[in-house]
């Protein structure tokens, strides 16, 4: 047990992946010689040569074809989008070839593709680096999405993504790289498609992810001083979703919020609710509420806390489900 | 008075055999003469299944079905110049470079009798990728590919087909630019055919498409499609630069799609016959077959057997086809993950429920 | 009143487009000289000239990105996604500035492009040439999305989304371009924004678009006939969601049932079943049931009748929900 | 001893001025002397301007912000060889250039100051367009904005800057492309200063990027980026053709970028200080006002005159940027639509309510 940063986390992840694994690389923007962006792969060239991890040109589609290519030839490529919007120009080699080689080729040829990208907004950054593009990739039938929110999940998470032999979207909290936490960095612990319950409660269930899950912590810590008892959920694996443990938790609290920065309009937030109809409607006492970034694009940083949810909105939701 | 082809206009390609199929360089491009029969046999064979192709799509065996007349020799020629260990990554319209590496045509097939699509055949096994719609996305496909190879310092590369339309996709011009970068042994073979659907190249490009290869990095080759010889050796050429890790090369390979776009579109609307005639005037099939008849090497009683070999070769492969039923609806579910996650095995169940 | 195809509905809103407004160009892939695959752009170029009706390059980013520079230059661009699955390349030009240029700008520069495209499945057409992209472009604030179910209703919505200060996806259903009605070709009748009860009924309201509008009114004869009295409501306009309607329906009938093409999964369904939840709880008696493709790629030809909502699966959602 | 940065390898580009700033060609660019003057007051207006933005970022004022300092001569020059009625596309590193064009730099900051996005001044009426991050995405607009142009007939032409990582982008093919089909008047400015974050340009490219005019079927021309005569002409050149309708060129400003990719960036962890050393050694500034010196335009007396009144807009700037404050949360709802849908009224409410 250490305390270390995701940052930190995210590239032990990397760097163990390419120890256990020699048909693991990792590529990208400027990824190799400086080490990325936000240094989540620091060191890497250095420890494992630029054959396995090596910058290329600012060419995402190519990226991403790229990998499709090298899976053919038997290779696990991680490969990074370096911010959120960019991922937009792989967005035709991601949704027709990584997520549908396998099924186009009856299983014969797999994708283990790992895409990460840093993704979110909260660090005042400018348009297209505050981006929540989840539902792009929840929507796209043969691809898997997760989200860390802790440094240990992220290690995990990561390692899992790599050796998983279908593609797998990355979404790091860029708002929590730099968190520091007490984690063991190893892979004990809920699995891709699983999500957990990390506050018990039972007035209520808080459904969220990434950079959200502090901030749902803080809410329900407040909640709580006024005696309002509040479940949070993160959801952590966003395609799978675990829709037996939302049911779970529904059933039990008979209420429901869900939170997420993407904007509402078939944010992740429309699927969970639409589960929940499904799957507990007898249990559910009151609306769900959805806490979310606005249907407007992504702010200047000058307005990023407004259009953020903010504690006192994702409190106020409680109170309007809880009091319904 | 028959108007040339505008794509023709401008460099003149590299050329073995001349239309009439006398040869205008050396011959000699490595190649057995049963070697060389077996160039014209494909070539015979392909027609004959692309015109049997077409006739089952107006039969109703097959859905929209995209015909390659005209491009024999640039496919024939490049599919043999490819070593074993090499991999095709090709478009939607390369059935002849497929049979010519080896893929069983009914399974091919099976992507236009809309029985399976992607990769019907084994694309590991057969060594040539999944058909690929989207246009000029398997080219980058290619480049990885060969990426990888370097990476395991396999003596072999790759080649991706596309057409002149491909060549204004930003994705082929990633992909080639990343080949560039890293030295790929990579073949970006493009099949300049004159027509993106109803845009003439002239329309799709004002530059030449085989002088972008400077830009990049690496050679660039404008040969005569048509010419089966000429595209042996560019390819060839290519190969080995590739096994040497000179790394790519851009090939533009001049030829003519004689058909429709596809079996959905009438050419009536916006081309011209007498473009369609004067193509045919450089028939690769008739080309190529006059100079090995002058060489000696087949002659009219050769031919007539591999026709009658050939007519019952492709019936065989129209009863394949047409024998071909639909999978089992649960085929959809079975292949999208490899452990499929909860809500993919009850939509199963629900669709199994009927 | 005249029986007409979608298709030539469809080509004379664009003439009539053109003819009234000279900023208006129409440009794509094969839609000048050819007229376009499915003919919607046939005789444009002879009536307009090749400087306002043109072929492209196939350049769907360049496409896209061109109409944000002809909106700069004050032109109004009408341009085609040849097929639905061809929009991805151009993604990142969408999302990025045609959806964003005119908040980016503070309302100085308007962004009045319609992007045509064919869309959803049913043609037994080849893989990316069935999909349902709708989700893409209604997640994405600062665009608008419609699709019509009738002749009538691609005349009108074409020439709206067109006459549009804003951004508008067309999606045409492929399925229906040759469809005969009675159709009156003029500007009356519902809106961008507006849902419309294209059947009246008590006991459940279907929500459905696009092609499954027709198969849907089959549906509901068909359980007329057992004594359900089924309404259907034509969204018709993606983006803006006529939640106002949606909600009524509900209060009225107390049940409901969402059909689309797209895969389950933040289809649109999820977002009509949030908007149910959060606007008529109350009312709701029975789960919301969503009978949609499902979370693997569009399948091959001989399958889609599987894939596809069938009159059989509509049928059988109604009844299960009105039996709950 | 300094190496080279690499990207300068290869094709000479033109010249007017040597690094020292001796003429090596004619020196007239049809500039007057008070021209002259103001070109190189631009310069040091540019730099002295950049350089305050860095402090600012430091002290908390700016959110990140890219400095251009070694690439004023590309920016100023190119910047003034256009017409009152052309249109500038830029990235997110062209303030010099905007300033010239008469953008208000206060209103250019508040995009770095994280008060609004995009375009805070009026790109209709400065004739520049929003900053633009998502790489090579505004060429495209550049190529649209010109085939408008065309259609109106108007004797005017847009100019897209990007930077040499921006040509590996598919983005940057497809509106070359389209230009040169389309011969729209667009000029496709690249400011090649040798790197992209931290990505020399010789791993972004293995070609030069002036030679990929050729596959686009227009000229392509290497300038000497820090030398403002040489790029003024050949711009002056360019928009020449522009207006004549004989379509776009592509320029490639051989550049350094002297300061790190952005104020988050840390150039130690992947580049040679003695890179930079060399490349100080061709500073534009120190070359044109050599120059000018030489022909007797300035002496230091002039220049110590324009110091004082630079400094002193430069404060004026510092203190209309410190004084930005965060515009209201409705603003974020005000401009999404033409009318804004329900939700939207709903949600805008909602962040009235707190
Ligand atoms: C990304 C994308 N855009 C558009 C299409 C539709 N389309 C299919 S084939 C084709 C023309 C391709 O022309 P070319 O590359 O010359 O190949 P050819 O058909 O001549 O073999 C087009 C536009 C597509 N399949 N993919
Ligand atoms: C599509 C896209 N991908 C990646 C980025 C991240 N990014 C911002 S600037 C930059 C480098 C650009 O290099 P260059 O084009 O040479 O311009 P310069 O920064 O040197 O002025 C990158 C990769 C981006 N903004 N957009
Ligand atoms: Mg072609
Ligand atoms: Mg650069």
């Amino acid at each position: 047990m250490a305390d270390v940063t995701m940052v930190a986390a995210l590239n032990q992840a990397l760097r163990d992946s390419l120890r256990t694994d020699d048909r693991v690389l990792v590529f990208g923007e400027d990824v190799g010689r400086s080490g990325g962006v936000f240094r989540v792969t620091e060191g890497l060239q250095d420890e494992f040569g630029d054959r396995r991890v090596f910058d290329t040109p600012i060419s995402e589609a190519a990226i991403a074809g790229a990998a499709v290519g090298l899976a053919f030839a038997g290779w696990r490529s991680v490969v990074e989008m370096q911010f959120d919007a960019f991922s937009y120009p792989a967005l035709e080699q991601i949704v027709d070839h990584v997520a549908k080689m396998r099924e186009r080729t009856r299983g014969r040829v797999d994708m283990p593709i790992t895409i990460r990208m840093p993704a979110f907004g909260g660090i005042r950054g400018k348009e297209h680096h505050g981006e929540s593009p989840e539902t792009f990739f929840v929507h796209t039938a043969g691809l898997k999405v997760v989200t860390p929110s802790t440094p240990g999940d992220a290690y995990r998470l990561m390692r899992l993504a790599i050796a998983d032999p279908d593609p797998v979207i990355v979404l790091e909290p860029k708002a929590r790289y730099w968190a520091k936490a007490d984690a063991r960095l190893d892979l004990d612990g809920p699995g891709i498609g699983e999500a957990s319950v990390v506050r018990e409660g039972d007035a209520v269930t808080i459904f969220t992810y990434g950079a959200m899950v502090a901030r749902c912590l803080e809410a329900a810590d407040a909640l709580d001083e006024h005696g309002v008892s509040v479940r949070v959920v993160d959801l952590r694996s966003l395609s799978p979703l675990d829709t037996e443990t939302i049911a779970r938790c529904v059933r039990e609290t008979g209420r429901a919020v869900v939170v997420h920065e993407a904007p509402r309009t078939l944010g992740l937030g429309a699927e969970v609710t639409a589960r929940i109809v499904e799957e507990a409607f007898d249990f559910l006492e009151a609306p769900v509420r959805r806490v979310t970034g606005y249907d407007v694009p992504y702010p200047p940083a000058a307005l990023e806390h407004r259009y953020l949810p903010s504690e006192d909105r994702i409190v106020g939701a409680v109170r309007e489900v809880v009091g319904y | 008075m028959a108007s040339e082809p505008a794509h023709r206009r401008g460099t003149e390609p590299l050329r073995v055999l001349a239309p009439d199929g006398t040869a205008v360089d050396d011959p000699d491009v490595g190649l057995e003469p049963d070697e060389l029969r077996a160039m014209l046999r494909w070539m015979l064979l392909a027609r004959r299944l692309d015109r049997e192709c077409i006739a089952l799509q107006r039969q109703g065996e097959l859905t929209v079905y995209p015909g390659f007349e005209g491009q024999e020799a640039a496919q024939v020629g490049s599919a043999m110049a490819l070593g074993a260990d090499d991999f095709v990554f090709p478009t939607f319209r390369e059935l002849a470079s497929a049979i010519v590496r080896g893929v069983d045509p009914v399974q091919y097939l099976a992507y236009h009798r809309g029985t399976w699509h992607g990769g019907p055949y084994d694309p590991r096994a057969t060594r040539f990728g999944p058909i690929c719609i989207p246009v000029a996305t398997q080219i980058a496909h290619g480049v990885g590919y060969a990426m990888g190879l370097a990476l395991d310092g396999a003596r072999a590369c790759s080649l991706s087909y596309f057409g002149d339309g491909a060549t204004s996709e930003g994705d082929f011009h990633e992909a080639a630019n990343l080949a560039g970068v890293f030295g790929a042994p990579a073949i970006l073979f493009c099949q300049n055919n004159g027509w993106a659907i109803s845009v003439p190249t002239d329309r799709q490009s004002a530059g030449e498409i085989w002088t972008r290869a400077e830009g990049y990095g690496f050679p660039g080759v404008r040969v005569d499609g048509n010419d089966v010889l000429a595209v042996y050796r560019v390819t060839r050429e290519a190969a080995a630069r590739a096994y040497a890790g000179e790394g790519p090369t851009l090939i533009e390979a001049m030829t003519y799609r004689i058909g429709a776009h596809s079996t959905a579109d009438d050419p009536g609307r916006y081309r011209d016959d007498s473009e369609v005639d004067a193509a045919r005037a450089s028939d690769p099939i008739v080309r190529f077959r006059a100079w090995l008849e002058s060489e000696g090497h087949v002659d009219g009683d050769a031919i007539a057997a591999w026709d009658e070999e050939i007519e019952a070769e492709v019936l065989a492969v129209r009863d394949g086809v047409v024998s071909q039923a639909a999978p089992p609806a649960e085929w959809m579910f079975d292949w999208t993950y490899a452990d499929p996650p909860a809500e993919i095995d009850e939509q199963r169940r629900e669709v199994l429920r009927g």
